[in-house]
């Protein structure tokens, strides 16, 4: 009852149940959106599931998934109890009632204005009080996780923290600095709103803090993605981590820069100037330098595992690799998905080159291949690697688990390539239905049934993800855990307190943050947005 | 990296400190230099601005494209409403009497529009459960000539704002109770699609995205169920031939326009029975 | 290759990063390079017009009252385009502009927050209340266009959209007041 | 993981994997040439593609400024 087994499954059984009703909608939803579905569903009915699709995927899959994985990383790298572990609980039921309570006005078609908050269009008070207590709940995990490494650094002094809990802790100071924005926007400005307090919104000053938000949550959804890459996937193909202190480096570099640029999602908006939008694309040049280092990084630790079992020649190691165990195999697929995605990526940021996919099936592409796909193929990987451990059961055969993977990858490829070359044809992205009968929008016809085509493929390998987990609870008994966090080759044993600490980041962050951020922000309080009437959804 | 068998981590830390800082704040300043002076400042020389307008402008402190000149025009105009949307206006509404509301109901409406709201002749619309701003901003329309009937404006004119408001208050606060509900019969499929999907072949709107009660659409939008058909037939009439012309961006009579006789009919229908 | 000190090969492993790292940096100093280019030789900017305007009186005077809505060609031969974003329209529904010549698109909203796009081409903005959108393009190809909004703005956002209709020098005829409305086809 | 009792076999830095020593040394030597080319390319990829869509597509579509 008390172990911390209970504590994981729980927020992570949250999570993939959030996640496989989200799937559901999102197939249901592109279906209605092709031209086999004309006529299918309502417009209320369409945005009323992309709000809960969003919100799902977004905020209860990602942050669910990430406080449980936390725990586990904690309990296990650092060989000690959790900290505060009623506290835990709290947190987790935090969230479920923030879930539930956000879910109720969705479906009765109160807040249908998608998962982001943009007013003037409000949803339902209890909507936006919902998503706060989610995220407040994940706060607590924050602090959890900060202490938990605190306890461990003064009861082992001078030794470096693990990587693993580095990286996660790395991920916890990133989300207290993230929802600093959107918390901000919530409380001050949307649920007033809501609520009916206000009347008015300045929608230059909300979409200026929501943005604080929107680039640096995407890289806390990502950083597990990234914690496996260094910590278990080079154990998983039976080599070790090249280097150590890249890994550290790494993650603070994400704290550093996934945050001061936001402001490259505003690139189309009249509320800034071109000054402040060119200093964050240029930042944003410098968030590529910490996933660029990790595909070096961990070429070269698939490489020594390639080596190890024998591969030769320039790219014969590839071929030597236990392609056959999951871990493996979902870092590699992650891998392509994050070049495709990464590649849509940087055409988005390119400043006036924004302007030729903004708000287009392209960026839709770009974060499902991201997110959806490099980040939730590792997010099955990590379970399959710590449901054995949670359940004390070993997965009975690895063949359901690869094609789960692999059903999702190629699934999430057929899916987003045609919305590249749709959007870059102008197909937008919120809509409920296209009028095929438009000589522009009909030569789109065929491309968008063959990415409703990738998305059945998607819902088959969720629905194949939870039934591998269901069997796992019936499987065998597990003999001997096998051990889960790689070595690098070169284990370090001292490392500089900046390498092992976030003392010195934190205080970057606040400098980059106020240089980026400060007159952004300040521009509205020295001349406020004319102020607009509230419209309200509910 | 300094070789850490020679030193303790605090003082391996110092260069951390020191070249970290330096790193971002290099960054962030040639993002500076190049985003808020040499890009406008260049950009500005191509299109005639002199360096402070373009940095201005960069900065967002003046409007405009540092690479741009600002277009200039300006003609008088002649706006379809007076009614404007403030919160001035939302607070004169929500501080409504709708006691004195009801007496002068009593004294001057009541003949047409009834105690209720549920109106006494088929031209007439029924006023009952309509909502405060839709009814507030019709009555300024007729005060200020921008909606014409030949009844309608005097009255109008002998009311005052507050008046306004306490009147549309307490109509907004009677139930729906539509004596005389329209029959359906057979209501063609295309009226449902219309007022649930809209046209896309037309580029018309459904209507239930602005005329359902809570949905976030125009804050004038009226609430259209168990409207009496008559009348709702010959506003929809009245906005495609322009002879009503108080919808503000001509939002309806573009819509009404493009409707066919026979969908007039149907989408009158439709309300008065009552569908949301 | 003789053993190395495990620390002296660690050192080695870090210099390799750095040298990717060197690499990485060079190449995205093209890709930035290449945004800094076309901004100093091109003119190349995100629309950023920091124009404040009222939503709550933009019918009532000003460029964006109704009858002031659409294509303007003032004395000095610049093409201007005012367009109102609203729920679930936009007025005008049908815009002409020339090809090859510079146009000023002009936006503004009085409800909520729009977007738009023109299929084909680099017009974009989001159309935020309290702002005039604004963008400053020249259509390269001629013929019927789509200009959708692109940002959720209520029930009625997918149904609205307007055409751009891009003519070529002999179609583009401003009338005597300098407006120029589409052609029927 | 039985949480409240740590094992000593759960903590990575005092797990030894069973990888050699020695064919460690040895792969070393020539571990990341293969990482550096396969990543380098990929990257290479990624800027040329960006490179040609910002030339080809961007540009003809028409400035914006």
């Amino acid at each position: 009852m008390r172990n911390v087994e209970r504590l994981c499954l729980a927020h992570l059984w949250v999570a993939f149940t959030a996640f496989t009703v989200a799937c559901v909608l999102g197939t249901w939803q592109m279906w209605v959106r092709s031209p086999l579905g004309a006529k299918v569903g309502t417009p209320s009915l369409y945005f009323m599931s992309v709000t809960a699709h969003g919100v799902s995927m977004a905020y209860v899959l990602t942050t669910f998934f990430i406080m449980g994985f936390g725990y586990f990383v904690a309990v296990t790298a650092l060989n000690r109890p959790l900290p505060g572990k009623p506290w835990a609980w709290l947190g987790f039921w935090m969230g479920l009632i923030g879930f539930v309570m956000a879910v109720i006005p969705i479906a009765m078609g109160q807040a249908s204005v998608l998962y982001t908050f943009y007013p003037p269009l409000t949803g339902s008070a209890w909507f936006y009080i919902g998503l706060v207590l989610v995220v407040a709940g994940s706060w607590i995990w924050c602090v959890l996780m900060i202490v938990a490494m605190a306890e461990w650094k003064r009861e082992n002094p001078g030794r470096p923290v693990p990587l693993v809990m580095f990286a996660t802790v790395a991920n916890a100071i990133l989300w207290l600095w993230t929802t600093a924005g959107v918390a901000t926007e919530l409380l001050f400005q949307v649920i007033p709103a809501a609520l009916g307090l206000v009347q008015t919104v300045d929608v230059g000053l909300s979409r200026t803090l929501f943005s604080w938000t929107l680039h640096a949550i995407v890289y806390f959804w990502l950083l597990p993605a990234y914690t496996a890459f260094y910590t278990l996937v080079p154990r998983a193909a039976g080599g070790r981590l090249y280097s150590d202190t890249m890994g550290r480096l790494t993650f603070i570099l994400f704290l550093l820069y996934s945050l001061p640029v936001g402001i490259h999602h505003l690139l189309m908006d009249p509320e800034h100037g071109t000054g402040m939008k060119f200093i964050q694309v240029l930042l944003t040049g410098f968030v590529t330098v910490p996933t660029l280092l990790t595909i070096f990084t961990i070429s070269a630790s698939m490489e020594i595992a390639g080596r190890l079992r024998g591969g030769r020649g320039v790219f014969g190691w590839i071929a030597a690799l236990p392609w056959e165990r999951p871990m493996v195999l979902a870092a590699g697929l992650a891998f392509v998905m994050l070049g495709f995605g990464g590649f849509g990526g940087l055409i988005n940021m390119a400043y006036g080159m924004n302007a030729m996919v903004h708000n287009t099936a392209w960026v839709t592409a770009h974060f499902h291949l991201i997110f959806g796909g490099s980040a939730v193929i590792m997010y099955f990987a990590i379970a399959y690697e710590i449901w054995p451990r949670l359940t004390g059961r070993e997965h009975a055969s690895l063949a359901p688990l690869r094609l789960q993977l692999w059903l999702w990858f190629l699934g999430m490829m057929v899916m987003t390539l045609p919305w590249h070359w749709l959007g870059l044809h102008g197909q937008w992205r919120r809509v409920a239905n296209f009028n095929y009968a438009d000589p522009i929008i009909a030569g789109w016809g065929p491309w968008v049934v063959v990415s409703f085509a990738g998305g059945l493929v998607l819902l088959a390998s969720a629905l194949l993800f939870v039934r591998n987990l269901f069997v796992l609870h019936r499987s065998p008994a597990l003999a001997l855990p096998r051990p889960l966090y790689a070595l690098a080759v070169h284990p370090l044993h001292r490392v500089p307190a900046a390498l092992n600490g976030f003392g010195l980041w934190n205080v970057l962050v606040a400098i980059l943050m106020l240089l980026a951020y400060g007159w952004p922000i300040a521009q509205f309080a020295i001349a406020p947005s004319p102020a607009a009437i509230v419209h309200r959804v509910q | 990296m300094s070789d850490p068998r020679l030193s303790e981590p605090h003082v391996l830390d110092q260069p951390w400190r020191v070249w970290a800082t330096v790193a971002v704040l290099t960054i962030v300043l040639a993002g500076a230099l190049l985003g808020v002076v040499i890009i406008p400042v260049v950009q500005g020389r191509a299109a005639g601005l002199d360096a402070f307008t373009a940095i201005c402008r960069a900065l967002g402190i003046k409007p405009g494209s540092p690479a741009q000149p600002q277009p200039s025009d300006r003609t008088p105009p002649t706006p379809v409403s007076q009614v404007t949307w403030t919160p001035e206006v939302l607070q004169v509404l929500a501080r409504a009497n709708t006691e004195r509301g009801r007496a002068k109901v009593l004294e001057v409406c009541v003949a047409c529009h009834g105690e209720q709201g549920v109106s006494v002749a088929p031209e007439f619309p029924h006023l009952n459960g309509q909502s405060g701003p839709a009814i507030y901003k019709q009555l300024h329309d007729y005060q200020s000539g921008s909606r014409v009937h030949p009844l309608m404006t005097d009255i109008a004119k002998a009311l005052d704002e507050p008046v306004i408001a306490d009147v549309a208050a307490y109509y907004a606060g009677q139930p729906k109770r539509n004596p005389n509900p329209a029959t359906l019969g057979e209501l063609p499929a295309n009226i449902v699609q219309l007022v649930e999907l809209g046209d896309p072949n037309r580029n018309i709107p459904p209507c239930a995205a602005c005329h359902r009660p809570g949905v976030g659409g125009p804050i004038e939008a009226p609430i259209l169920h168990e409207q009496g058909q008559n009348y709702l037939a010959l506003q929809l009439k009245a906005y495609a031939s322009g002879e009503r012309r108080n919808d503000v961006y001509a939002r309806m009579r573009t819509i009404a326009s493009q409707l066919t006789p026979a969908e007039i009919d149907g989408l009158s229908r439709y309300y008065a029975a009552g569908f949301r | 290759m003789t053993e190395l000190h495990p620390e002296m090969h660690e050192r080695r492993i870090l210099g390799t990063e750095l040298l990717w790292a060197f690499g990485v940096g060079v190449l995205i100093a093209l890709t930035l390079g290449m945004i800094v280019f076309t901004a100093l030789t091109m003119g190349i900017n995100p629309p950023s017009n920091v124009e404040r305007i009222d939503p709550k009186t933009l019918h009532l005077s000003g460029e964006f009252a109704e009858h002031n809505l659409g294509t303007t060609v003032g004395p000095d031969g610049s093409t201007t385009v005012r367009i109102i974003a609203t729920q679930f329209m936009f007025v005008p529904r049908c815009i002409a502009v020339p090809r090859g010549r510079l146009v000023t698109l002009r936006l503004a909203t009085p409800d909520v927050i729009h977007g738009i796009l023109i299929t084909g081409t680099n017009v974009n903005t989001m159309v935020v209340p309290g702002y005039v959108a604004q963008v400053h393009t020249e259509f390269t190809r001629d013929g019927d266009l789509l200009m959708p909004c692109h940002e959720y703005c209520g029930t009625g956002h997918s149904e609205m959209w307007a055409t751009v209709q891009v003519m070529t020098n002999d179609q583009f005829k401003p009338g005597a007041d300098g407006r120029v409305s589409c052609a029927q086809r | 993981m039985h949480s409240d009792q740590p094992s000593a076999a759960d903590d990575p830095a005092e797990v030894a994997d069973d990888i050699d020593k020695a064919a460690l040394a040895r792969v070393m030597r020539t571990v990341p040439l293969g990482a550096a080319v396969l990543a380098g390319s990929m990257v290479a990829l990624l800027v040329i593609g960006y490179l040609l869509i910002y030339l080809l597509i961007f540009i003809p579509r028409g400035t914006v400024g």
